[in-house]
């Protein structure tokens, strides 16, 4: 079942008009793979899951996706996709069930079946209790789970989700990815890009893709492991202050701020812990807490970015 | 083909009319409701057309022919002028549309059979009324002057018929008093199942405004599917215009239907077909609901109403007009309404037209098709 | 007119729409110079109470003061003064980048000697240098949300409405947007801010939690984690989380005495508990019999998120009359 | 407060600029298709297809076919044969009108008290074209009648000149069916042209949702109200400025009264339309709904304006509620300044009711307008 090479990105480039939007992408993803798309606005993910969805034509390079060639065979690759746009795109004026439907009657899956699957999906999505509402009625976070669910009723072993999330509440969010958990359990390819960081954590492999290409691509322990650095938590009682003073010490390369929290990033922990607590103590702050943290996977996208931008 | 993925999007688009009850009322209600107002505006009989007289004979004959001009439903007499300068000032201001002047001689000259002292002046930018105005001056005028002259010319041993002896027997086939709204309302059947074809356009313009494209084109459905199923709710609703109007026309404005229903029916369908088709292309062009609407009046409505021979016959159209009118749906279809309502004739004898319609609704829903990508970019 | 430093203050606020109450007795007071977060569920009246502040709803009850002036009879004096920037996509998207702004800078009167400096700016802002030709439909997501937010503030207003400014927005992006909150509130601007980014939620200087229309929580960020109490979260390290997930869900499943909300984090799996040493133990002798190797349990702090999601949990989720 | 609806102003051409194809439909659309239509339309009927069945076959049976044909109205198909040929014919509307000549036609010309009988049929189904066939067809056997009536007595030909009244057509001279057709088009394309334009203006902004932004930016309700109402005057004006160079120097219709009035008008008119196809704007939900309104409306205007029948035709009712439509006293007016050389004086009840309709259409449009956007 796993390991099997099930999305074979090769050399895929994409341009528009003078834009080169993907750049040669090679990408290998194995079945049963949760794989997170990450990379700033504009970078081209978009562009790369329109076209694994066959929305896109493909100006050079080859796609093949369980088992199709997707330039050859375009139509017959849908069936085995399901993509759900970042733009909500679902019928306002027709019903929850009645969007159901319809991506049932879309996909081929026969009546019987539609019938079998759409109460599980929509206990799955919480919408039981909303079956007859107009999709246009709906809250934001129901309308991406509706999304979802009609992406789901054909049972597509390839899902491609682009923002699903964007605008959705935590706790919409929270019950959006235990679905996707769920999927990824049982065995469903899914391909998701996210701006949210926290989401890119929850994936089996993340991709980093920058102006068109990818840059990095590991799991996401590897990916956080790859700042430069490390990071001293500071709480005070006037970080704003704390901010003030600890800035111009030597050997800071960066500090961010978390509320009342600052995390600050530093070649060696270690060699500086020891100096910011002294500094800050003779300027009369009370330290709350000072201790080393892991960084989160955003600060690791961010120092990457920079990274790469330095380089060019 | 699919017939599921046909039956789906009809559905769902039966579904997005039927919700929106303004537009639902309005797609639906339209074609009938416009048919109406303009078969009674189109199909207005003249009568009362102003008239002012300018009488400078002032003689017991003059005063009799005024009374006989004016007595029936057709002429009325809004002023008798004083002079000159007052028929110009009431013709002007639009206030008749003719005027007769009545020579000083009038009266001599008739009884001395030296000729019609007679003048018409009429509104030449209402050549309608104008026209309708010296004609039936002309015939009263007539009919006057061999009243009075009747005596004289018998007299001369001349027999009245010899003064027309040719015996013209006109017949007007299928609508014998040649009313207008009799060929009117079948005609504009042709201009208002067009209306379908402007929501057609529209809807396919809103799923790209609105982004829902993007998913639909994500999903294994074939363009032609797509492109068929966004036309038949719309053809559905142009069938109930079909089933209403007929019905109107006949109980309301007393025109009769001598053919056979279910093939009008049919041979309707195939119009809408055609006709809807075009509003396809259109749609597939613009991805914006404005700028369909605007292509729609330019390529639809407005030819539709000119070039397809209800008011004007495409005989006597130029050349490159009497082309373009041939790809028009609407000029077939206009022959079709006409032979099915007034003669009554069928399929048998209207093939030629049909097979025109299947031919323009192919070509164009081809060409929607074959210009209708299923990408984005 | 703004004596004790209060910008926004409403007062027993109630929106109603036919028979659904939107918004029930909110009331709450923005000091100047603050970042205020509103946060809540989509369709928990979020929206709704910041169109009835701008004068685009009227309440059905309550009052509403912005800058000192009585909304929404008065709202037409002070709406210079005022920057939004709508949940909905707030700019024209057949044109181009530059023309939005031109439109915005000329709707807000800025002398024309001011508008290319200001336009040259938010469009740095925006990072959309190389772009101002280009019809804003064909920016991306994100992108589109920073310029509107650039546009949001090109006439450098007093109070800001943002409404999920940041939706789809990128981390680097999101960093230098609230870098430019800070400066502004630095220079004396309120804003009343709702986002779904909890993290971002922890920059704010007090923040509301709205649930069903009406306020259950009210705070500085601290203050909110403190009372929420909500326990601890455990991060389990461990080769096989899918196997070790499936395990946790398959003894809740089966009734056993422990049921623990977990979910997987790629190659982590997070347990948030009350008692997290027995718990700990649990997930060790859960491992065990299912034959899985737990590297480490670490305890780690719960976010904000994790306070909030417990917060809406608790008070039930629905609440989705939001068009 | 000008500055912001300027602001106004340029947004909303800048939103015609960004798709070529609805600034093009707006701004020439009008002036080509009455170029199109003008040229297709303004000529007189000829051409209509005609059957003869000539039984007779003599001389004059032949010079009458051919003063048929000299009238320029006729085109001869194929000559019958029989009854049925006809019938065929026209049950399939190949033909407009079918002339039967029959046996002895030219005897009975001949004969002193003779009965010479033609058989006209018309095709009913067509009613235009075989009004015209019919007075065409009456043309020619008038003249042959006074030809055989004179042959007949052997009088002087002169005796019958003097009996026909003499008619002189105003304004018109030379019967260009130009002047009459193309003012008219023009006045119904003008008007479809500002309430399309206009009912585009906020129904556009709701659908996309960009109305809550400007609600929110310090525009007052009326600068809102100009800002949107500019565009689609100038717009209105700069086609109305085409067309009627259009009208003007392709069909040669005279604009013999002052064309200062005329432009002021057609500015007043335009302000009048504006206010319809606002309040329509506002009112609808959708630009598709704003659409179907507008062609609604417009259909009813259509019907009042007496470009397709004389309003004085019409019932009573209807007649006063012509004066309700503005499209008829802009009609009226449009007329009279182009072709009559209306003064200022002769087409005063027009302008007042104009000036009238304006006043209480701009006053609820405003209204209604203002407080949906509040």
């Amino acid at each position: 079942m796993t390991n099997k090479e099930f999305i074979q990105i090769t050399d895929l480039t994409r341009v528009f008009k003078d834009n080169i939007a993907l750049d040669s992408i090679n990408l290998t993803i194995q079945e049963g793979e949760l794989f997170g798309l990450v990379g700033p606005d504009g970078a081209g993910k978009t562009t790369l899951l329109r076209t694994l969805a066959g929305l896109l034509g493909i100006t050079n390079g080859e796609v093949r996706q369980a088992g199709y060639e997707l330039h050859k065979s375009t139509e017959a690759v849908k069936s085995e996709i399901g993509y759900m746009a970042q733009e909500f795109s679902l019928y306002g004026k027709l019903s929850v069930l009645e969007n159901l439907r319809f991506f049932g009657e879309m996909y081929d899956v026969p009546a019987q079946i539609q019938k079998e699957r759409i109460p599980g999906l929509l206990s799955f999505a919480q919408l039981t209790d909303f079956t007859d509402r107009r999709a246009a009625k709906l809250s934001g976070g129901m309308k991406k789970k509706l999304a979802l669910a009609c992406t789901l009723l054909h049972q597509p072993p390839i899902l491609l989700l682009d923002e699903p999330t964007t605008g959705v509440d935590p706790v919409s969010r929270r019950e959006f990815w235990t679905i996707l958990n769920d999927l990824h359990l049982e065995g469903t390819t899914i391909i998701v890009s996210t701006p949210y960081m926290d989401e890119a954590d929850r994936c089996s492999r993340v991709g980093l893709i920058y102006q068109g290409k990818i840059v990095e691509c590991d799991s996401p322990e590897k990916i956080r492991g790859k700042v430069d650095g490390e990071f001293i938590k500071v709480v005070t009682h006037d970080w704003q202050k704390a901010r003030e003073i600890i800035q111009p010490l030597k050997g800071i390369l960066e500090i961010q701020t978390y509320g009342e929290a600052l995390h600050i990033l530093v070649d060696s922990a270690a060699k500086h812990i020891g100096r910011i607590r002294k500094t800050l103590k003779r300027n009369e702050l009370d330290i709350t807490e000072i201790r080393i943290v892991k960084p989160r996977m955003e600060e690791a996208f961010i120092s990457l970015i920079r990274k790469i931008d330095q380089a060019n | 083909m699919s017939i599921r993925h046909l039956w789906a999007v009809i559905r769902k688009e039966l579904q997005h009319i039927l919700r929106d009850r303004g537009t639902f009322l309005l797609v639906l209600v339209t074609p009938t409701l416009v048919l109406l107002l303009m078969t009674y505006s189109l199909a207005v009989e003249i009568q009362h057309v102003p008239i002012a007289l300018l009488d400078y004979d002032q003689s017991a004959t003059s005063r009799e022919f005024i009374y006989q001009i004016t007595a029936g439903d057709d002429l009325d007499l809004y002023q008798n002028a004083a002079s000159m300068e007052e028929v110009e000032d009431l013709l002007i201001k639009g206030k008749i549309k003719a005027a007769i002047i009545i020579g000083p001689e009038f009266s001599s000259d008739l009884l001395a059979m030296r000729g019609l002292s007679l003048q018409i002046i009429i509104d030449g930018t209402e050549p309608e009324t104008g026209g309708f105005a010296v004609d039936h001056i002309g015939w009263r005028a007539e009919a006057f002057a061999n009243e009075v002259l009747a005596e004289q010319i018998l007299a001369s041993g001349i027999s009245l018929d010899s003064l027309e002896p040719i015996d013209l027997r006109i017949r007007s086939w299928y609508n014998p008093s040649l009313e207008p709204r009799v060929d009117i309302v079948p005609g504009l059947l042709s201009i208002v199942l067009g209306f379908p074809a402007f929501s057609v356009a529209l809807t396919l313009a809103r799923e790209h405004e609105h982004s829902t494209m993007e998913q639909l084109l994500a999903t294994p459905i074939s363009r032609i599917e797509l492109l068929l199923g966004k036309m038949i709710p719309y053809i559905l609703a142009g069938l109930v215009n079909v089933i209403v109007i007929p019905i109107i026309a006949m109980a309301w404005f007393n025109v009769p239907f001598n053919g056979n229903f279910i093939e009008f029916l049919l041979l309707s369908t195939l119009f809408l077909f055609a006709e809807l088709s075009m509003g396809m292309i259109i749609g597939v062009f613009m991805k914006s609901q404005s700028a369909a609407l605007a292509l729609s009046f330019l390529v639809v409505l407005f030819p539709g109403f000119f070039l397809t021979g209800i008011f004007f016959p495409i005989a006597a159209l130029p050349e490159m007009a009497r082309m373009e009118s041939m790809f028009l749906p609407g000029t077939h279809y206009a022959i079709i309404t006409r032979g099915v309502f007034l003669p009554g004739i069928g399929i048998d004898t209207l093939w030629p037209y049909a097979i025109m319609l299947v031919i323009l609704g192919l070509a164009f829903t081809g060409t929607a098709a074959l210009f209708f990508k299923k990408k984005l970019a | 007119m703004m004596e004790n430093g209060i910008t926004i203050q409403t007062s027993g606020l109630v929106k109603k729409f036919g028979d659904f109450t939107a918004v029930n007795q909110v009331s709450f007071t923005v000091n100047k110079g603050e970042i205020f977060g509103f946060l809540g569920p989509n369709g928990s009246g979020k929206t709704t109470t910041i169109r009835m502040m701008l004068g685009l709803l009227p309440p059905t009850q309550g009052a509403i003061e912005v800058l000192g002036i009585q909304v929404p009879d008065l709202i037409t004096s002070i709406l210079p003064r005022i920057g939004y920037m709508s949940q909905q996509f707030s700019l024209y998207s057949d044109l181009t980048v530059i023309q939005n702004l031109e439109f915005y800078g000329q709707a807000y009167g800025l002398p024309q000697e001011k508008m290319d400096p200001v336009i040259r700016e938010a469009i740095g802002l925006s990072g959309l240098n190389g772009f101002e030709n280009t019809p804003t439909k064909d920016l991306s997501g994100g992108w589109r949300q920073r310029l509107a937010l650039s546009a949001a503030i090109l006439h450098r207003p007093e109070v800001l409405f943002l409404d999920e400014p940041t939706a789809g927005v990128d981390p680097i992006s999101r960093r230098a947007f609230w870098d430019l909150l800070y400066t502004l509130v630095a220079e004396g601007i309120t804003v009343f801010i709702t986002t779904h980014y909890m993290d971002e939620a922890e920059h704010c200087h007090r923040l509301a939690f709205i649930q069903h229309g009406e306020i259950i929580a009210q705070g500085t960020p601290t203050q909110i984690k403190q009372d929420a109490m909500i326990g601890f979260v455990l991060e389990i390290d461990t080769d096989q989380p899918e196997d070790l997930i499936r395990a946790i869900y398959d003894a809740r499943e089966n009734g056993s005495s422990i049921s623990l909300d977990a979910e997987l984090y790629g190659s982590h799996i997070h347990v948030i508990t009350t008692q997290p040493r027995q718990h700990t133990r649990t997930l060790y002798s859960l491992a065990e019999e299912s034959d899985i190797q737990i590297n480490s349990i670490t305890e780690i702090d719960p976010s904000l998120e994790d306070v909030f999601i417990t917060c809406m949990r608790e008070t039930s989720i629905g609440g989705n009359h939001e068009e | 407060m000008f500055r912001r609806i300027l602001a106004l102003v340029k947004k909303e051409f800048l939103h015609l600029k960004g798709d070529w194809w609805l600034p093009a439909f707006m701004l020439f659309g009008g002036a080509l298709e009455l170029l199109a239509i003008g040229w297709a339309t303004s000529r007189p009927i000829t051409n209509l297809p005609m059957m003869i069945w000539d039984m007779d076959r003599t001389a004059a049976s032949r010079d009458l076919v051919i003063s048929l044909e000299n009238t320029g109205v006729f085109a001869m198909t194929e000559p019958a044969e029989s009854m049925e040929t006809i019938q065929d014919q026209m049950d399939r509307g190949e033909i407009n009108a079918a002339v039967i000549i029959p046996h002895g036609f030219a005897n009975e010309i001949d004969t002193i008290g003779g009965e010479p009988v033609l058989q006209v049929i018309l095709n009913g189904a067509e009613s235009i074209p075989a009004r015209e066939a019919l007075r065409a067809v009456e043309g020619v056997v008038r003249s042959l009648d006074e030809e055989i009536t004179i042959d007949h007595l052997g009088v002087n030909p002169d005796l019958f000149k003097g009996f026909d009244f003499s008619l002189r057509v105003w304004f018109n001279e030379a019967l260009n069916e130009a002047y009459y057709t193309t003012p008219a088009e023009l006045a119904l394309m003008l008007e479809f042209t500002i309430l399309i334009f206009a009912a585009l203006t906020f129904s556009r902004e709701r659908e996309f949702g960009t109305l809550e932004q400007l609600l929110v930016m310090p525009f007052s309700s009326i600068e809102i109200i100009i800002g949107k109402s500019i565009p689609v005057i100038l717009v209105g004006l700069f086609d109305f400025t085409l067309m009627l160079g259009v009208v003007h120097f392709a069909f040669h219709v005279p604009v013999r009264g002052s064309i200062f009035l005329l432009f002021g008008l057609a500015f007043m008119y335009t302000l009048v339309e504006l206010g319809k196809g606002m309040a329509i704007s506002v009112f609808s939900k959708s630009q598709h709904q704003a659409f179907l309104l507008v062609f609604m409306v417009g259909m009813i205007d259509f019907l009042f304006t007496g470009y397709a029948a004389p309003v004085e035709s019409m019932p009573k009712a209807i007649q006063y509620l012509a004066y309700l439509v503005p499209a008829h006293h802009w009609l009226s007016i449009m007329r009279g300044i182009t072709l009559k050389g209306s003064t200022i004086i002769d087409i005063l009840p027009n302008i007042l009711f104009l000036l009238g309709l304006g006043v209480v259409i701009g006053f609820f449009s405003l209204r209604y307008i203002r407080k949906a956007l509040d």
